[in-house]
């Protein structure tokens, strides 16, 4: 098996490499089945690859296989190593048929589309990177992934790029996920400093013995690391890009902007659990930023008028409870929240962007309506997908990993009754926002003619896809329903179980007041956005200000605008020419001005000539006097 | 005065003759030509004479003279620069009406003049020879009387010439009158006996007046500019070569005959006009468009950079007559170049007539461009060894100051020479300037002999090891 | 012998053009580059036929060749070459050969006496990175100036007179002060010596300093001249005018080789001949290398002319070349070799595609540009690539050498670090803003939309793209390559 | 001796003072003689007659003779005075002269504290003299020679007038210089053949 | 100390200094020529001195070339005044001005 590794992601570069030199000259078909060929092939590699582990784990929990050498000087050795064990294993399955799925999506989303070969080149470059990311076996290779994916990112919002607001949100996400990245870099020097090496598994061992407990090193590190991990993943404070990174065709925002790439953050710091586990303020500083980039995302979800802009900030509250679960040492958790909100997520962007598509292009939830009866096959893969967002219990995928989570934000040991709440009124909202898209895109009247129906080729994903939605979840159960782990076993291989408290009370509760609180959630939505009544109670002056507040995403770019880019720009703007070269142009001009003031003794005077012999003379005399 | 005296001298004596010979020419009323066939002739008679008595030297003839290594190397230069200008000046001046006859008379007056310095070793020849020098240039300067210009030149030169020879007089009669001789030797002797005395130094520094006019040193270079512009290009060339490489060479055999550089207060005088020259020469130089005036300044400049060589003492020498070995042929091709574009009415002194010269004339423009990287000290180019020759034994006496003020003012130097290079390279005016037909085997010889200045320029410039292990040579002949 | 024939073919090709041009406009730029390929081939060749035996000996000088110049003086006419110089001479002549097709059909006029710049720069520098007496150095780093002066001053944009005069004038006070450095050096080392005069690399390297001070002064001419080159904020100011008025060859030769002398300077001759002194002043260096980076930065956002805006991005990652070297480690060094390679590469390909632009635009001015993407796809993905690069994306050569660079410079001062790495984030800001302003937005240009790339600007940009591209994913043999001589000097400065 | 001395020294100032500043060409000429002449009695005083008669004979004789010549020959008269008149304000003449007194001023205060040895005047008489400008420094006579060569040459081409109606007077001027010298260009030619003989 | 050779060199510098006022102070062309004769005339009194002092024919045979330069340059310089006059009508070295930056 492991020399099959180096094709699953060889297979997407080797589409990006065939359609970025002969896509523009290719036919549609041929760059069809090329983007989307080569993923689905990796995708079944991908498969015999987990169908083999599965079978019969490999000796050291993971198959690898080095590739070549990167770069070897002094001390620092980089080799571009590919490593799948149970974690990652996930995170392929995951990349490559999700990406897969998406991909025969996109041959047909994308097929009017004069940039298709571009567009299929970018995916495949992605789903490369990803691939690359999630099996570097050293975070230097991680982080070629890592900035890989940004990269594809950047191409693929802004793959409109005629719209001048798409290359800007291109830019913007590019930006704030490399300060992320640039932390990230940081830690991996320190990390290097301390440890010398950079191989995971090696920093993985020696940490324990390498640091103590909570020392200001490992802090910083792991600080560090999670701000990459904040970065890409769009957490609290730097998620002001995802909302805009809408900007991009629908699949991507479904494979990269709610699958895959803004997973690489929890995918991070999953894979680092050791240094994190080392750090226990940093863990709680995940769980905080997790919980906090939940509600404030969920809220703004709660306002926005655009569909797709309502998944993202979805997505971004979604990671936040992976992100909890991450901090308060819910590593299963994490992972299967992941493992269920890449099928739901993907599948309702999918959806949204065919409705957007039947739709001449209209994004506005409030000119939608009314497409139950228009779109039957969109709709059932659109409530399913929003049933497992809102987890709704025991018959959606959402339900299974969210409940755990909410379970271990007070059980586990780094729980707290306050995170528990947090999560809670997070459920809640999810609940709130999923009805009301539900509601106002597919009830109601219909406010904007269908104009075409979608493809069979995009609806037999959205299928796949729902079904997941629904069914992904019955591999976890939760303990006291029915004892059946089977993800929580396979990624414990890597991951250490949670540690719970003691005395805790029946899980039982728990669940019973999430199913209210979701519920509760599902019927306000009712009540506010059935029928018409939907806009009316909005226009009291205190809710509208709360609504233009969460619309705005909590006026985080404005703040952000007014502290970096303002000034930033004032800085650029005051020296655009240099003050430096004021400074040469000045001994230049002074320069001139003392030629001026020679060229004056230079008046052609015969008398003031001799007056200068006789200075000299002076001069010589003088000074012999005074020696 | 014995036969090795006299064949000694030998050179002088037919450099001498060559004048005599002129006036004889005018009276059987020769033409311009044969005037100029005949002179180039004499002077390579000279460096016959020098090649014949080149093994009979050292050789004293006292009191006055004494021709030594030292006075062959700078004679040689001296008859080297006149040759090229002799050469131009029969463009120069057939082109013009006057009558260019005794013009060769004052040329080769002044060039004994100069000569006669170089072998100087007593205050009564040194008088002599710069007078000579100086009386020749007077008319030389304002040959062109017609020209305003000329006589305004002829007149400032005269004026300034005669005030500093006073100077000079006056200085040399202190120290007579100190230490009861006029031969340096003597001089030095009494010096080292009795020590410097208050009028000794006082006679220095006169002495120094009347040297720093002749090399145009801060601050008695004001009438440079002036006379460089007003005299006739050809004249110009042999006031920027000839007449200041004699007056250097008297200057230092004076300065080694006294141990000047062991004397406080002379060397620290002769340390801040060092630095004017390179601050003044550079800085006046910057804004100017007149290539002659720029030149002028860019002289200042240069002599200020060889007087760090002259202040190293007996180390700087060797490097000094490199200096002006580098110099002089540099500035011939450049003058050179001017006399080849004047025309009738105008030396082609402004800059603007050199605009895009490069496409209409590349041969000419390169000579120039060469001249000009060569007065910037750029490799490839003799002035890059030069300069580094001067830079090395400063820094060799640990004169660390002169050594940075002379990076500093090259910087400023770059400036307007490449100011003239880029000027040479810009786009030419739509005017095509027409070319001069007249006599096309002069025209052809000049030309080829200010190719041949270019190559020398790249030879000294890329193998400067030959000429300075010759230049060491002879000033081991002492 | 080969390094003679090496820059003696690039001279005699110069002039060759220049002669030959005179008759026929068209051939000078053959020769031009048959002169090029076959200079490039020599070096190549050779290591191709004695790398094997070279790694078995471990000796670090692969060519050695040595005959007296100015023997009155200690000079001699002496070239080796050692790894580091083997890659930078590689580099050289790989965008030589891009530059004289680069100006293939951008000069239409004086075409002899441009290609005898060309060749004679290509020269000047292939000399300076092979000249291992100090004076023969000096000597080449002024042969590199003059003919640069030329291509800046007569084939350059608008303002080529000023930028020319800038250059020179910048670049040759630099080039004093190191000659009196040089001096200084040598007459110390004659006096340590009992008078043996040489300007030698080899025996000046055996000179030891008893007084400090006068060790970080001649230090200091040196550096300077090294970092006016290189460039250092704050003597940085050359650059961005040199490099936006020059022609395009200009550029790529400016960016790709003439900055890189500086750093190599540094490396060769600071480090090695004052281990001490350059210790010292380390922290001060590597301080202004990182102001360098943000400063070139920022200033490079701030832009609107094209070839400007890279030229200030040249400013900032040759911060990170001060940065590296002044940390005298091993890693930092390789990154610094590295950065060395690739950011000639993938400045000098910016700047081809800058000029392929004013080519077809007439303009250098972004805010004239726009959606040219719609029209060159081809440009627009080369220019992504190389953009980047610029910003320092894996995958590519610029990553390698940044990563090793601020590695090697964390173990040494993590605060400068730090605000280096701050320089990546900016770097993401001006490069892609070059992307936003010139190839993204709606097509903006009223007439026929330009063309995409010919056969042979494609030839240009797929080499570089080829080079830069196996630079990042297979940097090893650089890296092997230099590393005795890397190895060496970071154990010695340590 | 000394009295002779002290009283020409003073009528040598006094005369030179009013040289520089006669309005009149003619009159600054006239006191230049005086000058000249006292210097002459001055130089007698040092025991160096040859050179005082030289003095008077040359400088006195022929010197201001050519000026005299050129101020007639230009006509510098009452015009000429009265232009300088106007010329020499004290603006003018200040400045300058106060840079001279300093000079002055320093130069004598240099040669105050210089050496003050009582100086023994002898006669150096013309014989003396005349053996060693023929004998040791005969080059130097044979130089000078060609020194005033030059000088008549120079005269002679700068004197020139291209303009018909000055041009008698001019070629007047030349011969009349040529005759101030003639004795010595030839002196001069046959020093020449002689050394080359020799 | 009366007849001190210092003495008479106080004389000579006077008279050179005397000589350089009226060069300095005069802008007639002859008028300066007249000073710089009264300078050189200066200088070879200084010679003379000196000569006495040393007993030496020396300082007279200087004074004898001083003579006969003072005579050529005045010759040229007269040529010179000569051609001023006709080109410029005027004496005056302020108008002399055309050669300047």
């Amino acid at each position: 098996m492991n020399s099959l590794l180096a094709y699953i992601p060889a297979l997407p570069l080797l589409g990006f490499i065939i359609l970025s030199l002969f896509g523009r000259r290719s036919p549609k078909p041929v760059i069809a089945w090329v983007g989307a060929g080569t993923v689905c092939l990796a995708a079944l590699i991908t498969i015999a690859v987990g169908v083999a582990f599965m079978q019969s784990t490999p000796a050291n929990g993971a198959y690898s296989q080095l590739l070549w050498s990167w770069f070897r000087v002094g001390a620092l050795s980089v080799d571009i190593n590919l490593r799948v064990d149970a974690l990652t294993l996930v995170f392929i399955f995951i990349i490559t048929f999700v990406g897969a799925l998406i991909h025969i999506y996109s041959a047909f989303f994308m097929w009017h589309d004069r940039d298709m070969a571009r567009f299929f080149a970018s995916m495949n470059l992605f789903v490369c990177s990803m691939l690359l990311l999630v099996m570097a076996d050293n975070l230097v290779l991680l982080y070629l992934g890592w900035e890989g994916v940004g990269l594809c990112s950047y191409l693929l919002i802004g793959f409109w790029y005629e719209v001048p607001s798409n290359s800007r949100a291109a830019n913007k996400a590019f930006l704030i996920t490399r300060i992320g990245d640039t932390a990230l870099l940081i830690g991996l020097f320190l990390l290097f400093k301390e440890l010398g090496t950079l191989n995971m598994n090696a920093i993985q061992q020696q940490a324990p013995q390498h640091f103590t407990t909570g020392s200001a090193d490992i802090v910083l590190i792991t600080v560090l690391l999670l701000v990459g991990g904040m970065g890409k993943s769009a957490q609290m404070p730097l998620q002001t890009w995802l909302p805009d990174a809408m900007a991009g065709p629908s699949p991507v925002s479904a494979l990269i902007h709610a699958a895959t790439m803004v997973t690489a953050g929890v995918y991070l710091i999953a894979r680092m659990h050791g240094l994190f586990l080392l750090s226990p303020v940093t863990m709680a500083i995940v769980a905080i930023v997790g919980a906090v980039t939940l509600l404030v995302a969920g809220c703004s979800a709660l306002a926005q008028t655009d569909i797709k802009r309502i998944l993202a900030y979805s997505t971004i509250s979604q990671i936040g409870y992976m992100f909890l679960a991450l901090g308060v040492g819910a590593w299963s958790a994490a992972i299967f929240h992941f493992f269920t909100h890449a099928f739901f997520k993907a599948l309702l962007f999918l959806a949204a962007g065919v409705v957007i598509e039947a739709l001449h292009h209209e994004h506005n939830i409030f000119r939608m309506g009314g497409l139950r009866k228009r779109m039957p096959e969109v709709f059932i893969t659109f409530l399913a997908g929003a049933a497992a967002l809102s987890a709704l219990p025991l018959v959606t995928a959402g339900f299974f990993s969210k409940d755990a989570i909410l379970w271990y934000s007070w059980s586990s040991a780094g729980g707290t009754s306050v995170l528990w709440f947090m999560a809670l009124v997070g459920a809640f909202i999810t609940a709130l926002y999923s009805t009301r898209l539900m509601l106002v895109v597919f009830w109601g009247e219909m406010r904007t003619p269908v104009h075409q129906q979608p493809d069979r080729g995009m609806v037999i994903p959205l299928i796949i896809l729902a079904f997941f939605s629904i069914t992904a979840g019955f591999i976890e159960w939760p303990h006291n329903m029915l004892h059946l782990s089977l993800f929580s076993d396979h990624v414990q291989q890597v991951l250490p179980a949670t540690v719970m408290k003691r005395d805790l009370p029946s899980e039982w509760l728990f669940q019973a007041i999430a199913t209210v609180i979701t519920l509760t959630g599902v019927y306000i939505g009712y009540m506010l956005y059935y029928g018409k009544s939907g806009v009316r109670w909005q226009q009291s002056p205190p809710l509208a200000a709360t609504r233009d507040f969460f619309f705005s995403g909590w006026k985080f770019d404005q703040l952000y605008n007014f502290l970096f880019v303002k000034p930033f720009l004032f800085l650029t703007r005051v020296n655009k020419s240099d003050v430096i070269d004021k400074l040469y142009n000045g001994i230049a001009q002074a320069g001139l001005r003392l030629n001026g003031w020679f060229s004056v003794s230079q008046n052609g005077s015969l008398r003031l000539y001799i007056v200068g012999v006789l200075a000299g003379i002076l001069f010589i005399i003088t000074l012999q006097l005074l020696l | 005065m014995t036969n090795l005296q006299l064949l000694a001298l030998l050179p002088f004596m037919v450099l001498a003759t060559a004048a005599v010979v002129v006036i004889l020419l005018i009276a059987f009323k020769q033409s311009h030509t044969v005037i100029q066939v005949t002179g180039f002739f004499m002077m390579c008679a000279v460096v016959l004479a020098m090649w014949f008595v080149r093994d009979t030297l050292p050789r004293e003839v006292p009191p006055l003279l004494v021709v030594d290594g030292l006075a062959a190397l700078f004679t040689g230069l001296i008859i080297f620069s006149v040759l090229v200008v002799g050469l131009l000046s029969y463009i120069y001046f057939e082109e013009r009406e006057e009558n260019p006859k005794e013009y060769y008379i004052l040329l080769f007056l002044a060039t004994l003049g100069a000569a006669v310095l170089t072998i100087s070793r007593h205050f009564i020849s040194f008088f002599i020879g710069l007078e000579l020098l100086s009386v020749s240039l007077y008319a030389l300067i304002a040959y062109l009387r017609n020209r305003n210009n000329a006589i305004e030149a002829g007149v400032k030169y005269l004026m300034l010439a005669a005030l500093t020879s006073a100077f000079l007089l006056f200085g040399m009669a202190l120290i007579y009158m100190e230490t009861g001789s006029m031969e340096f030797t003597a001089i030095g002797n009494a010096i080292t006996k009795s020590g410097t005395s208050v009028l000794f130094l006082m006679g220095i520094g006169l002495i120094v007046v009347a040297i720093g006019f002749k090399l145009a040193l801060v601050p008695f270079h004001l009438w440079a500019a002036d006379v460089y512009q007003g005299a006739p290009a050809p004249v110009t060339a042999f006031i920027a070569t000839v007449s200041k490489i004699g007056v250097f060479a008297v200057f230092v055999r004076f300065a080694q005959a006294i141990h000047l550089h062991e004397n406080a207060l002379a060397v620290t005088v002769l340390t801040v006009i060092a630095i004017a020259c390179m601050i003044a020469g550079n800085v006046l130089a910057l804004m100017q468009q007149n290539i002659k005036r720029l030149l002028a300044y860019s002289s200042i400049a240069h002599f200020g950079y060889l007087l760090v060589a002259f202040l190293s003492g007996d180390a700087g020498v060797g490097a000094g007559v490199f200096y002006l070995l580098a110099y002089s042929i540099t500035l011939l091709s450049a003058f050179g170049i001017i006399t080849l574009l004047s025309t009738r009415r105008k030396d082609a002194d402004e800059l603007s007539g050199y605009r895009g010269l490069f496409w209409r004339n590349p041969l000419m423009a390169a000579i120039f461009t060469v001249a000009l990287l060569s007065l910037a000290g750029i490799p490839l180019t003799a002035g890059f060894p030069a300069k580094f020759f001067i830079l090395t034994v400063g820094v060799q006496q640990h004169m660390w100051l002169l050594a940075v003020v002379l990076v500093l003012t090259s910087v400023i130097g770059l400036y307007y020479y490449l100011r003239i290079i880029s000027t040479l390279f810009a786009s030419p005016p739509l005017s095509p300037a027409k070319e001069k037909s007249l006599h096309p085997l002069f025209y052809a010889a000049t030309y080829t002999s200010l190719v041949v200045l270019m190559f020398l320029l790249a030879w000294l410039g890329i193998f400067p090891g030959f000429i300075i292990d010759n230049v060491q040579e002879f000033l081991v002949i002492r | 012998m080969i390094l003679v024939l090496m820059i003696g073919i690039l001279l005699v090709g110069g002039l060759t053009c220049w002669l030959v041009a005179q008759r026929y406009p068209l051939m000078g730029r053959l020769i031009a580059l048959i002169a090029v390929i076959i200079a490039f081939l020599l070096p190549v060749g050779w290591y191709a036929q004695y790398a094997s035996e070279l790694t078995v000996t471990g000796n670090n000088w692969l060519i050695d060749y040595q005959v007296n110049w100015i023997p009155a003086f200690g000079i001699s006419f002496h070239l080796a070459m050692d790894g580091l110089s083997f890659i930078m001479i590689l580099l050289t002549f790989l965008l030589g050969m891009l530059s004289v097709l680069c100006s293939w059909n951008e000069v239409r006029e004086k075409t002899g006496f441009y290609f005898f710049n060309l060749l004679w720069t290509l020269a000047g520098i292939a000399g300076v990175f092979v000249a291992m007496d100090l004076f023969l150095f000096y000597f080449f780093w002024e042969v590199m100036l003059v003919p640069m002066y030329f291509l800046i001053a007569i084939w350059g944009d608008f303002n080529r007179r000023y930028a020319a005069y800038k250059f020179f004038i910048f670049t040759q006070t630099g080039g004093l002060l190191m000659l009196l450095a040089i001096l200084a050096l040598y007459f110390i080392h004659a006096q340590q010596n009992g008078g043996q005069f040489t300007f030698d690399y080899f025996a000046l390297l055996n000179t030891t300093f008893d007084n400090n001070v006068t060790a970080r002064w001649i230090m200091l001419g040196f550096l300077i001249a090294f970092v006016i080159k290189l460039p250092m904020v704050p003597l940085h100011n050359w650059l961005p005018d040199a490099h936006s008025e020059a022609p395009t060859a200009g550029s790529l030769i400016l960016a790709g080789l003439l900055l890189k002398t500086g750093a190599y300077g540094i490396i060769r001759f600071v480090l090695t001949l004052f281990p001490e002194a350059s210790a010292s002043i380390a922290w001060w260096a590597m301080l202004l290398g990182v102001v360098g980076i943000v400063y070139g930065a920022l200033l490079a956002f701030a832009q609107t002319d094209l070839k400007r805006l890279i030229a200030y991005t040249s400013v900032s990652h040759m911060g990170f070349v001060l940065l590296g070297v002044f940390a005298f480690r091993e890693i930092a060094l390789q990154g610094v070799v590295m950065q060395l390679l690739t950011h000639g590469v993938s400045t000098g390909a910016l700047f081809v595609l800058a000029g392929m632009l004013k080519e077809r635009l007439h303009t250098r001015d972004i805010n004239q540009m726009g959606g040219l993407w719609t029209a060159m796809p081809h440009m627009g993905a080369l220019a992504m690539v190389f953009v980047m690069a610029s910003l320092g994306l894996p995958f590519l050569g610029n990553f390698i050498a940044e990563f090793l660079i601020l590695m090697g410079a964390f173990e040494v001062s993590p605060v400068l670090t730090i605000i280096a790495s701050a320089g990546l984030v900016l770097s993401a800001l001006y490069s892609l803003r070059i992307m936003q302003k010139v190839f993204q937005g709606q097509l903006q240009t009223v007439s026929e939309p330009p063309k995409d790339l010919s056969a042979r600007e494609w030839i240009i940009m797929a080499s570089l793209t080829a080079t830069i591209i196996f630079l990042g994913l297979y940097p090893q043999p650089v890296l092997d390559t230099v590393q005795g001589f890397v190895a060496q000097l970071a154990r010695s400065n340590l | 001796m000394s009295t002779l001395f002290y009283i020409s020294s003073i009528v040598a100032i006094a005369s030179t003072i009013m040289v520089i500043t006669r309005y009149h060409p003619v009159h600054a000429l006239l006191y230049l003689a005086v000058s000249f002449l006292s210097v002459g009695m001055i130089f007698l005083s040092l025991g160096a007659p040859f050179v005082a008669a030289l003095e008077i004979i040359v400088y006195a004789g022929a010197i201001i003779v050519l000026f005299i010549f050129v101020v007639m020959m230009l006509n510098l008269g009452q015009e000429t005075a009265q232009q300088e008149k106007e010329w020499l304000k004290p603006k003018v003449w200040v400045v300058p002269s106060a840079l001279v007194l300093v000079l002055l001023a320093e130069m004598l205060l240099l040669l105050f504290t210089g050496s003050q040895q009582v100086m023994q005047v002898s006669q150096v008489d013309p014989r003396k003299v005349a053996l060693s400008l023929y004998g040791e420094y005969i080059i130097a006579v044979e130089l000078i020679g060609f020194l005033l060569m030059a000088g008549i040459v120079g005269a002679a081409h700068i004197g020139k007038h291209r303009k018909p109606s000055l041009h008698r007077f001019l070629q007047n001027g030349d011969t009349e210089k040529e005759k101030a010298m003639p004795v010595r260009e030839q002196e001069v030619i046959s020093n020449e053949q002689t050394v080359l003989h020799d | 100390m009366t007849d001190s050779a210092n003495m008479v060199l106080m004389v000579a510098t006077v008279l050179f200094a005397l000589g350089l006022v009226g060069v300095l102070t005069r802008k007639n062309v002859v008028f300066m020529l007249i000073s710089v004769e009264v300078m050189l005339n200066a200088a070879g009194m200084a010679f003379i001195a000196a000569g006495s002092k040393w007993q030496q024919p020396d300082g007279q045979v200087m004074f004898l070339f001083i003579l006969a330069m003072a005579a050529a340059e005045v010759s040229v310089g007269l040529a010179l005044v000569l051609q001023i006059y006709h080109q410029h009508k005027t004496m005056d070295v302020e108008d002399l001005k055309e050669l300047k930056d």
